[in-house]
């Protein structure tokens, strides 16, 4: 087993990862740019270290210097977590030639699994289920007219490299194929400086639901249940749960072997998403593989009763996988929310800033992976990803259940974030049913009822309130230290040097 | 003690006062069986005959809000003593407005010059943060007295950044 | 199903009761004492009514009090947690003279299991193994003798209305049975108003194992599993786990259906817990049952899935038992440690007191489940219970270390705690073998090596830190609005106000 | 700056400085490599040479501890400015000295009276809470100076019980 690891990440999942060295007795080394000095990651990790300006590029980005920390601090392997690194080929290469482990895919998997054109290629030869389409990218305008004639419109246009929907057009009609093809070749060169683009044919009102999986180093691969990932805006995912409404364990099973099959085109070791399109019809269609631990990897946590990252972490340092297919159970229901730092009244502006108040919750079923705290500033420079809270439940009703309950005890003050969106969403009647699709959240902000609990007798409960807490701060002078401080006596307000302050504050609103 | 309160943007005359760890509360001329207490920083816990409520307290450098469950309600507050010697709201709003930084960030335009004609609600500034851009507009009709915002300047949450006249 | 649940209860099993309410839509109704305003039950109900004098017999025990607050309110239902009013028969019966469904067995049932006597004759009766001894109370000294001397030494004298340790002696030879008989039935006179005083063969080193039980009312029963209790103080279990490390397949099966046995002759419905004494042998014999929910019984929701407080409200509203023994999985490992308000370097005296400083574990297998806040003052008046830390893994080995990490992320500062307690523990080689009894607890305090980590280089440290609180404090003018304050530059030491009140300490110990 | 610490009754000295958001640290004229900075109330996240630690401070009453990790150290701290006109810590030990509660409670029984002769670690008071009973004990040999408590009275953490003189 490693002794040291070094954690190329920020945020709730270098948390995550420092969590899981600790309970594998691995000492957990993180870094830090500029404004993630009081960041907690570094706050619970063993050692951190300095690697820059803000700018991810010359920070967390930055491979040499993260390099130069592991061999500095003398750390064995390198988890890459999600987003920065963790799919760069190029340093997982970089990690193997520095003599150091990288947990994760070798660079060759990664690279297959990169560019979309030579993925279809491989799993075309695998017989892996596409969406009908080209596995090359297209050479001209009448082989793009040729073959959407042959799929049938509507099509879409991809970016062989492509990823956040750069690269892409839907396409309904011939007459449009020409103009959208130039366009994202050119959106393709600009974003990623490769123009390849591949059409496919356009799954209307698809599902996203993705299989995961695991890979040994000593040829075993296993899956772990699905996700279902339709509830997203700009293709980025907002809420996550498993099982997928829609999959039996029959269908389960296919997808899953599919997803072994994937991996093992791909010569896949360590954890490893393979993700579909589902049409109507419940058939689905290979989309692409992530190589790397997906941030909602904790709804297959805790409906399998595994630990994602002990097990990364044990694959590669080289242990055969502990179980087998058949010893996987799934039970129960799991879903996770992505709370982010942005104003769901304001167009999902973000908002980063100081958060001055914060409650969390906690109880039956709920689990919260966090990368903040009360009197942390989130920095401007970086996703705005503040934690994630998930909800474990015997069935997928009470999971909401629970979600509702939590997301109510959860309390962010002093930016904005994305909580009252998920009220929203899990009362939603749509949702409840199961109902979903990838277009469903933006039906749901744009036609949806907005959740609007705002009534006069909440008015007239802040207008006292306001005049409590004036109240309290201008008039105790007690300190507070002993035990009657729980009455309802005098001695129950805050004490003097806090009353200063809150009553600074108020003076300066008027 | 008589308090002002105005509750997203509707007033109420709040006169509260305790004695021996009773509240006595009326809201608006009529009586309030009210209870409270505070529990943590900025977070009390209220007790209206027998309901209760946590209602949490969040003040940003710009402005004071309450949480009654999970609605936000803005609240501004004003004291008798505060208001001896004190102008009227009304004739704030007729004066100097200042153009403030609802977030930290970076300014990357500047999109209105001093002596410019300015509406309300037109843009007057762009900041970044986290990868997305944030137009900040004029709070009213009138003449961009001063920017006092520079293209690459980072700000906090509550800078002024402009002020219109 | 109910609308509106009354909780005749206080601290982190009220915020339990509080929060299966409002996730099965139902209002919850919190009850308080003058002390327990500001607790956190009262923050997180929907209604709360104040019942008196922190004295609980004022309050918490007080019969018609309480049902007059649950007529008041119009409660269809009362919970009464654990403790306090939960095994009280009267109280059951008072309910349901007052229309109020009680959420419990019947008075009837209680009654059974509340004289440990009768219990034994009901359980002879129904073929449920026992401890060989008396199941009526002694007549005389002599047939005390005549049944010793039969089982042989030695043996054990309990209070037939016992409870927490009182009125039971151990003896180990005839010359000292007199003695003690005489000083049981006078303890049990003065303790429960009944001299009432049984006989059985002591158990060496037992372990204590439960087996919770749940009964719909349509006659319906079934087990969930075991849980270790053994590692106790006082008669007062401190940490507990399931699965036991001893009990395998069969013998749980075994356990369970005698469990289920116990239940059926007692008519019972509702949640309960049969408890068993275990010899070395792994023989196993019937204790008493507990006719409540436990306080342990977070570590059986975590390896079965299921909710037991939700389940408890959805028998005593009349359903039937969503499932059969069969749908019943047993996965993973749980284990609890009990948060008291206690020093466990000075014998465990309470510490109650305010908390000036809280923070809280979460992420990856942990469950939190709290009566207590940053700034609350922990009351002089109850039981010092202030939080259940439960670790979920994917085996015991795992369970424990992910206890480990989440008790160095636990801190509660002002009052004294025994999570250092729970370090010492989960360390120990035994406890990690599973070599446990009754008697572990008191054998690790006595003999076992205290866990030391105190080092010149911690001293160092803190003599450091000493002055960089005070240098932070003293130095900063500057308010920290934003998000520069993550740097560690000037900006990112706290405001100016409560610079004040730092300092204003600091000098305060001068 | 220049501190003098003590940590579970060992000295230290401390010079701190800082400029430019850098430490300059030496302990007992030792440099030492390190980074601090306030991450939340009462809670330092320290770099050592790379060594991270959280450091918690916890105040009560009646005294100061510092946690490093899961261990805790009792911390005293005086700056020069606050010695200067001090008398040294010597010639308190002399003087009377406090019988302090540790934890708030209710006085069950008074031990001793004023004027008995009391030795160091004698139970002077009897305080009760969550029904176990808690003696508190002479700090020091002497004579019991003053007895403030009372049976049947509540008492907070950090009251004065008594002075032994």
């Amino acid at each position: 087993m490693f002794k040291k690891i070094l954690i190329a990440n920020r945020g709730e999942i270098a948390v995550r990862v420092v969590r899981a060295c600790r309970e594998l007795g691995i000492t957990a080394v993180a870094v830090y740019s500029d404004v993630d000095r009081a960041s907690l990651h570094v706050r619970k990790a063993d050692e951190a270290y300095h690697i820059g300006p803000p700018a991810a590029s010359e920070s967390y980005l930055n491979v040499p210097k993260i390099l130069d920390v592991a061999r500095r601090s003398g750390a064995d392997a390198i988890h890459p977590g999600y987003g920065f690194l963790s799919e760069n080929s190029k340093f997982a290469q970089a990690c193997v030639d520095a003599g150091i482990k990288f947990i994760g895919p070798t660079a060759a998997s990664m690279e297959m699994m990169g560019s979309k054109t030579r993925a279809r290629q491989e799993m075309e030869k695998a017989g892996v289920p596409l969406v009908p389409g080209t596995s090359r990218g297209l050479e001209s305008a009448q082989e793009a007219e040729r073959v959407a004639a042959k799929i049938g419109y509507p099509v879409m246009l991809k970016a062989a490299a492509g990823g956040g929907g750069k690269g892409m057009r839907l396409v309904h009609t011939p007459g449009d194929l020409r103009a959208a093809l130039e366009a994202a070749q050119s959106e393709a060169q600009r974003s990623f400086g490769d123009s390849e683009v591949y059409v496919e044919k356009a799954i209307v009102n698809p599902r996203h639901i993705e299989v995961q999986v695991l890979a040994d180093e000593h040829g075993n691969t296993v899956y772990l249940g699905e996700r279902e990932c339709s509830i997203q805006r700009r293709h980025q995912k907002v809420l996550e749960e498993s099982p997928s409404p829609i999959v039996d364990p029959e269908m389960r099973r296919r997808m899953g072997e599919i997803a072994v099959r994937v991996a093992k085109a791909a010569h896949y070791t360590n954890a490893g998403t393979v993700e579909f399109l589902v049409d109507q019809e419940k058939n689905f269609y290979f989309l692409e593989m992530n190589t790397r631990l997906q941030v909602e990897h904790p709804v297959t946590e805790l409906i399998t009763g595994l630990d994602l990252v002990h097990l990364q972490i044990r694959i590669a340092a080289g242990e055969k996988l502990p179980f087998t297919q058949d010893d996987i159970s799934i039970r129960g229901h799991a879903m996770e929310c992505r709370i982010y730092a942005e104003d769901p009244d304001n167009n999902f502006f973000p908002s980063p800033g100081k958060i001055t108040l914060l409650l969390t919750p906690s109880g039956p079923g709920i689990r919260r992976d966090s990368g903040m705290y009360e009197g942390w500033t989130v920095p401007i420079d970086y996703d705005p990803l503040l934690a994630k809270l998930i909800g474990y439940g015997t069935d997928r009703q009470q999971a909401i259940a629970r979600l509702i309950r939590a997301l109510n005890e959860y309390f962010v003050g002093g930016i904005k974030t994305n909580i009252s969106l998920f009220r929203q969403i899990l009362r939603d009647p749509d949702f409840q049913a199961g109902k979903l699709d990838t277009g469903y959240l933006d039906r749901l902000l744009s036609h949806g009822p907005k959740l609007d609990l705002r009534d006069s007798g909440g008015a007239e409960l802040a207008a006292i309130a306001a005049g409590v807490f004036a109240q309290l701060e201008a008039a105790s002078a007690v300190p507070n230290n002993g035990f009657s401080g729980n009455g309802s006596g005098p001695k129950s307000a805050p004490d003097k040097a806090s009353n200063w302050k809150r009553t600074a504050r108020v003076e300066g609103l008027r | 003690m008589i308090y002002e309160v105005t509750i997203d943007g509707k007033n109420y005359r709040l006169d509260l006062s305790r004695a021996d760890g009773r509240w006595q509360c009326r809201l608006d001329g009529r009586e309030v069986d009210m209870d409270a207490v505070l529990t943590r920083r900025d977070v009390l816990s209220v007790l209206i005959a027998g309901k209760a409520y946590e209602i949490k307290r969040e003040i940003t450098p710009t402005d004071m809000h309450l949480w009654v469950g999970s609605v936000r309600y803005a609240a501004e507050l004003r004291d008798p003593r505060s208001l001896r010697g004190r102008k009227g709201a009304d004739a704030d709003a007729k004066g100097p407005k200042k153009v403030v930084a609802p977030m930290p960030g970076k300014v990357v335009r500047v999109l209105a010059r001093e002596k410019d004609e300015v509406e309300a609600g037109q843009g007057v500034v762009v900041v970044e943060a986290m990868k997305m851009q944030n137009e900040i507009k004029s709070p009213k009709k009138g003449v961009m007295q001063k920017m006092l915002a520079t293209e690459g300047a980072n700000v906090n949450a509550g800078d002024v950044l402009a002020i219109v006249e």
